[in-house]
């Protein structure tokens, strides 16, 4: 690295949180014994001490410029403690004693164009990756996506009309930085890769690449003269597992890679163990700047499951009790052969029973 | 004659659970019939012998009787010098009535022919469903088959051929019943006589009847074509029955012996003790009509459900059976053609595509469940699934046309996704 | 086939049951309201028409000699209607239409040696293979076995103390020819197989062979100048596929062919799934004529189950709802690594949640 | 200078939702240095060329700050020509305080030296937990570091190594926390500074840390080495609170969105309104606790419970962690020492044994648990499986020996298997 600075980082590592922590969190510290949800976006929890303190969540774009991030610390200063955090969800929550100055500080957020809400049983703020803005293997957009899709949504983060927490997420490229999720918006690349040969040789360690892929559908070959990499077409399964690693073999494809939809991922331990999220819509067109046709695939499933969830269902719990017929009814959806599992283990998702839904 | 010491296999004598021991031991010591004691005394020694060893001493064969290739398996002694008078001690499988019901008449006829020419030791019924008729020399075996043959009786399966197959009594006696069990059973397996007389498939295939999702012939777990009775409308009510069975057994018994066992929490006892049914969340398990059988019936409109590729252990473990027709009826002579165009387009399918020695359920997993789906020209529905993919190793182009295929056969799914 | 006899046979088939039918249960054939189980080893199934037929259930020795199959012919005729069936775990069942019928029937029955019980919630009568009997592959018997454990069973079989119905399996060789059960007692070889190389070139077809074997274990190879098969015992997991096809490869040894107990198998579809059942205790000696270890550890099993189990809990739900680490300590029996799951598709078996029991 | 036009961004302007291109816009329109507004006219510039033709245009490299292997997202842009300056745009990946907590004035300080080397856009935060400087030429990013650093921040990881951490809310204000979320993350992060810092792994490793089971850091599904919260006694019942919580929602609701929702049926509401817990039942699935969180609340008897080998799709598809260690206390500092020493054996096994690229979690399903579990010495414990195998595949001479050791260190479980 030609660089004239010589300095010796000091290897601090992650900073200790609690000297930003608000005092009274800091002295309550383990000790908390329940909290309520005066309303959405606002969280009031209670120390074994009594102490309480107030919580206010706000949904914002998660690439920040300067102007935005400290306009957010003036409000935290004028209206809170001064004390914030950001969520998983890389919404900002301030933090208060006072429960007095709750409403003022909502009004500050919404006033400067935030978004107080997603909390409890509302949609969450979608969770974001990279996208255009900054990836090297994106096939969408990150920041796009989730700027539609929550302004569609707006009404669902700032009120609590859902059965139960909505965790949406999405990701620009089959790799999938973004979590699974209730719902998750993925591309889906329904092409093999096409590659530049003229590059491989320089570009790629052509072993690894090969062992990139799953289905073994890589082999290293001579093409005019020169050595380079050949795909199976009839076993590729459009990954793009070997794009990364051999940017000659390129997955994207404007037109051939389509979104899809998947629902049903739950992380959490509540009720059933946590499970993956399962397909079904795909194909869907990958089309900036708005990405119409995912979002109403999206709306239509919150609105099924709005409708005929019980309370306390996430989505996983709902489909689990009215079946995937039922599913595949009701969200018009249709179901296709590429629903059903032809990976490792595909055994275990057939219907090995007479469980059968009419 | 002298009799073979069985200090071990005498131990097998005390207890109260019938004794097989004594059994054979009466036809060795009192039977007529000089063939059956000696029959019987040398079975009984090479069976000591192998208690003391801990070792078999049977090998395989083949033989048949004339005009057919299987429905015999064939035991020949390795230790014959020491045993020779059960030296051959075939078994010859033979289908029961659908429903395994007998008069005590036809037990006797059974019992008299098998005298004259087997050992005397039988056995209602093997684990496929045959009586089995265990103990005749390659020579009795002909004249045996031949006079049960005369009054209606048939070899069964043995070797890679169509398997004799089992069905539960059903609709003879039991309230859950949802459908003919005996007359399924029959069609079956008696347009697959070729198949089963002349072993030929790559490898045996058995069908099995249960006439509900109880599934007494463990058609799931053990049968390559598993035929299950079950219905489509709304479970059967009786609100009395209900409220008799809260008055003798209590709400908070019911609540938890049924209302909590549901797998989806379908049901709801109210207030008033009557019983509300979510039908469109029953998945049709059994257990609350089980709990509740005077209450609880099946529905009104019957038939049954299909699954393939049930077997046991070898080569791959164990394996369920999967879902295949989710439901068809079974009321006139096209809805029975219909279920017997499954079968044969299965077994030909099989034959042509299984490797040697592979099960049905064993080449689905290799080729993929769509692709048999595909082949046989069966519709795809989410009732074939647990869930939908997890993964998304899949190349989905094409998915347009397979969305088009569902509209055409749903058009009351409304196509909004276009609309959008 | 050199025999003189040339008669053709009649194909024909399955023979129809109605003939052999009691006919008041041909009449009410398909319409039969409920049943009631008036006391062990007998129901009472009523007609919507108000016709009852009485069924009385009774256990056998599966192998039947003539004697004792001619007397429960006679107790047939004298005691009931002459119309009798056999289960699929071969009890023998009376039906008649005259309840008042029942109890001489039962008391013939009993003095005649036979035992009336097996329905319901109690222990059924165990399924029956072949074994040394009569199979060509068995590492044990199996009429030995089910006639010693049933002895050890009877009052199980006679009464309705389980909280459900209990169907136990057994299987004389590792091929298994008796079903999944709620317990099942099966042979699991713990050698590879010791094979006779001078005789594998005559009596067994080489490639066949090697395709049977599930880990491609097998391999052809020269022995002595012999064209033989050679097993890589790394590999090899010593299943006895290889065994019927290839009879010099013996898998069985008197000392190394154990039993292994297995439980939770369920093939209805009430409440949850068909399920398989799972491996619990092995290493079990093969100890005839009695087998006193192993049905030891059954009945062990039988009396967790009945004391913890609630009403209508088949075993797998039990162990479900009171979990692995529980079924464990009550039953005494040692966890190891051989219980962790190492074959295809494993991963499922493994616990990927914090859903853990204390 | 010359505004790239951006008529497909601008469409992202309107809405309610806050536009992230209204913000970079206001960079480059009314931002006080020509750097920022010049890099950030190029990227609109670039970000709307990708709109227009759907495709990305950046590459990756490698380049970091002096002493490190790693930290920095490294990006050149292919159509650099067109926009020069934002030709060359890195970004920093900056470990965040654990926990996430900020005051104001930290906030605004990293503000202040972004400002002057970077392009003024961040992220609280990426996916995996660090804060994102976007946007630095090669130059500016180590002078960037150097001034961050002086305050104490670091980098994160960036390729084939340990990564920064994430750890919930937790003990700051979480009701549920079961465990010193912040310290376990530090702790563990701070102990592979260098296994973070110089890039040396086959593949990345990720510790996540949540407080209890509901996993608001999905650490099961995304994290190679899963801390996650958990009791081990009786969870803490307020009956006072229970019957506050009837009179308010009612019986029937309590029923319906509690009893039954109990994964395994270890609730009762009694007829005086009290609710029993079946605790050697109840799982610690946190469903009843929050729903009734005032009533309900976690044992005293607290600790952590291990996963390993979460993973997102690549190559094997999605991967949830598994459990490697039920529970452990951390109270004092043996206790974390023993977690820190797993976690060091882990990452160095990971080291040696897997292959290039290779995830933990794929490593494990190649070479199997127990062999790692033998490695790393840990004692198999049913709690690591959902059940017992289902198929006898499996070579069990030594069975004796591998009893022994469990009774050894289960001596309550009495042995009457011998003694049988
Ligand atoms: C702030 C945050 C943790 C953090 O340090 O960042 C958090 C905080 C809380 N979570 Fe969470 N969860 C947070 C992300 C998550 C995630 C991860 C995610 O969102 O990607 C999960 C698992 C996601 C999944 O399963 O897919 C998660 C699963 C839960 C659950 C389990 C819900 C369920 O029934 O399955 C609860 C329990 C509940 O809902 O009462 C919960 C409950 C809570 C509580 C109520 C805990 C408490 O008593 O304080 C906190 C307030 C939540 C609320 O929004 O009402 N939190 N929670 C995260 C906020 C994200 C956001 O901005 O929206
Ligand atoms: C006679 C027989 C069918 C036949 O044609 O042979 C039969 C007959 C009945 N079964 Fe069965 N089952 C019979 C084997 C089975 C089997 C297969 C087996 O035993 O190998 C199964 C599945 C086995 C398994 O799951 O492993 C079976 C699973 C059931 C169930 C589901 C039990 C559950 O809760 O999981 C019921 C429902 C119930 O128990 O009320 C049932 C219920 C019944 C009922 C009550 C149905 C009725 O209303 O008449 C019948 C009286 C049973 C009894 O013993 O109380 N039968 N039943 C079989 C008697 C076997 C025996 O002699 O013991
Ligand atoms: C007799 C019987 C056991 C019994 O005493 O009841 C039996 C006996 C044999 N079975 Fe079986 N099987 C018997 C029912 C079963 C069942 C149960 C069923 O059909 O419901 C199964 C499990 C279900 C299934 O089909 O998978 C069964 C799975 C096997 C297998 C493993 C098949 C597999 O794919 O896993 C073999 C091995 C083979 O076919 O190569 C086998 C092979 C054998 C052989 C032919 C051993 C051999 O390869 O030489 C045995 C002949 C024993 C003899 O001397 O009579 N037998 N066998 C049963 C047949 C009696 C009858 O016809 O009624
Ligand atoms: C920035 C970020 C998305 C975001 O905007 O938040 C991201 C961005 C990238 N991820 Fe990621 N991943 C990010 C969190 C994740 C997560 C989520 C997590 O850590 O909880 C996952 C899923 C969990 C996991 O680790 O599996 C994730 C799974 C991947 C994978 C697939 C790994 C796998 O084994 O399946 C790759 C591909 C690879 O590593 O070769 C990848 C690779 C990448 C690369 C480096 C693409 C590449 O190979 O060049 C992306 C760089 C984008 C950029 O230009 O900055 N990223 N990536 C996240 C990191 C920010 C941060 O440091 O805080
Ligand atoms: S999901 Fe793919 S494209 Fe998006 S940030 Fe991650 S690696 Fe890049
Ligand atoms: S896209 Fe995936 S499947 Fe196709 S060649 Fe590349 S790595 Fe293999
Ligand atoms: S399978 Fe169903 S119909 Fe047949 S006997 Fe069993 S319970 Fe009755
Ligand atoms: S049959 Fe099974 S699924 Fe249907 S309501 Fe009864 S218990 Fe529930
Ligand atoms: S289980 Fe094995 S030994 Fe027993 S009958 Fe079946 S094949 Fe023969
Ligand atoms: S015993 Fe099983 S695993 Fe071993 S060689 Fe034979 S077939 Fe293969
Ligand atoms: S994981 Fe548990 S402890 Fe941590 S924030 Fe979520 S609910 Fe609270
Ligand atoms: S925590 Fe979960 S498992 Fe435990 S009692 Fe509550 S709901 Fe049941």
């Amino acid at each position: 690295m030609a660089h004239e600075e010589r300095r010796v980082p000091t290897e601090s590592g992650c900073p200790d949180g609690i000297q930003y922590m608000h005092p009274v969190m800091r002295e309550n510290f383990g000790h908390w014994r329940y909290h309520e949800d005066p309303m959405p976006g606002v969280l009031r929890h209670v120390a074994e001490s009594g102490d309480e303190i107030w919580t206010v969540r706000a949904g914002t774009q998660r690439i920040l410029d300067l102007f935005t991030l400290r306009k957010l610390c003036e409000i935290g200063d004028k209206y809170a403690d001064g004390y914030v955090r950001f969520t998983i969800r890389s919404n900002i929550e301030f933090m208060l004693s006072d429960g007095s100055r709750v409403e003022p500080l909502i009004s500050a957020l919404e006033e400067n164009g935030f978004i107080v809400g997603g909390t409890r049983n509302s949609v969450a703020a979608i969770s974001h990756t990279q996208g255009w803005l900054h990836c090297d293997i994106p096939a969408t957009d990150a920041s796009g996506v989730v700027k539609s899709m929550m302004d569609q949504l707006i009404d669902e983060f700032r009120h609590w009309n859902m059965p139960n927490r909505v965790h949406i997420t999405t990701s620009c490229c089959q790799i999938n930085c973004g979590g699974q999720g209730d719902i998750a918006i993925n591309i889906q690349h329904t092409k093999p890769p096409k590659i530049d040969h003229t590059l491989v040789a320089n570009v790629c360690e052509r072993p690894s690449v090969v062992a990139r892929c799953p289905v073994a559908a890589i082999r290293p070959a001579m093409v005019n003269g020169k050595p380079s990499l050949e795909v199976d077409e009839r076993k590729c399964v459009c990954c793009g597992a070997c794009y990364p690693p051999c940017p000659p073999m390129q997955i994207n494809d404007p037109e051939h890679s389509k979104l899809a939809v998947w629902i049903g991922g739950n992380h959490s331990n509540a009720r059933g163990r946590p499970c993956f999220q399962k397909l079904v819509a795909a194909g869907i067109p990958n089309n900036p700047p708005r990405w119409p046709e995912a979002t109403a695939i999206v709306k239509r499933i919150l609105r099924c499951y709005q409708e005929n969830a019980r309370d306390w269902e996430r989505i996983n719990d709902w489909v689990e009790r009215i079946g995937w017929s039922r599913f595949f009814e009701l969200s018009e959806l249709p179901f296709t052969k590429f629903h059903i599992d032809n990976w490792r283990g595909q055994q275990k998702s057939l219907n090995a029973s007479s469980h059968l839904r009419f | 004659m002298k009799l073979h010491p069985t200090p071990m296999l005498d131990q097998l004598e005390s207890g109260e659970w019938p004794s097989f021991v004594t059994g054979i031991k009466r036809l060795r010591d009192t039977h007529t019939t000089q063939r059956i004691r000696e029959t019987t005394n040398d079975l009984l020694g090479q069976l000591e012998h192998s208690y003391q060893t801990r070792k078999g001493y049977w090998k395989g064969g083949t033989i048949s009787v004339f005009g057919y290739g299987g429905g015999i398996i064939p035991r020949f002694s390795e230790v014959g010098d020491r045993f020779p008078h059960s030296r051959e001690f075939h078994t010859l499988r033979v289908q029961p009535p659908a429903g395994n019901y007998y008069s005590t008449d036809i037990l006797r006829r059974l019992a008299d022919s098998w005298e004259k020419w087997g050992s005397g030791l039988v056995t209602f019924h093997g684990q496929t469903g045959n009586i089995m008729f265990i103990g005749a020399t390659t020579e009795n075996t002909q004249y045996f088959f031949n006079e049960i043959n005369e009054y209606g009786f048939d070899l069964g399966g043995a070797g890679p051929c169509v398997r004799t197959a089992q069905s539960c009594v059903g609709s003879g006696r039991c309230e859950q019943s949802c459908t003919n069990e005996h007359d399924i059973h029959r069609r079956l397996v008696n347009n697959f006589l070729d198949e089963m007389h002349r072993p030929a498939l790559p490898y045996k295939f058995k069908f099995k009847v249960s006439g509900c999702p109880n599934d007494c012939m463990n058609a799931i777990e053990r049968a390559d074509f598993a035929v299950i009775g079950t219905w489509r409308d709304d479970m059967q009510v009786n609100q009395d029955e209900v409220k008799q069975y809260v008055v003798s057994k209590g709400r908070q018994y019911l609540i938890e012996n049924v209302i909590t066992r549901c797998p989806t929490r379908a049901l709801t006892l109210n207030d008033d003790d009557t019983l509300s049914v979510d039908n469109t969340d029953c998945v049709r398990c059994m257990h609350c009509l089980n709990v509740m059988p005077k209450a609880l019936s099946p529905g009104k409109d019957r038939g049954v459900s299909l699954l393939i590729g049930g077997k046991r252990t070898l080569k791959i473990g164990d394996r369920f059976g999967t879902v295949i027709i989710p439901f068809m009826k079974l009321e006139n002579e096209t809805d029975y053609q219909h279920l017997v165009d499954i079968a044969e387009e299965t077994i030909d399918f099989f034959a042509e595509n299984a490797l040697e020695h592979e099960r049905i359920g064993e080449m689905i997993e290799r080729i993929g469940l769509v692709n048999f789906l595909e082949a046989l020209g069966i519709e795809m529905d989410p009732n074939m699934i647990v869930h939908p993919r997890e993964n998304s190793y899949v190349r989905t182009d094409h998915w347009d046309e397979e969305a088009e295929k569902w509209f055409e056969q749903h058009p009351r799914h409304k196509k909004s996704v276009d609309a959008a």
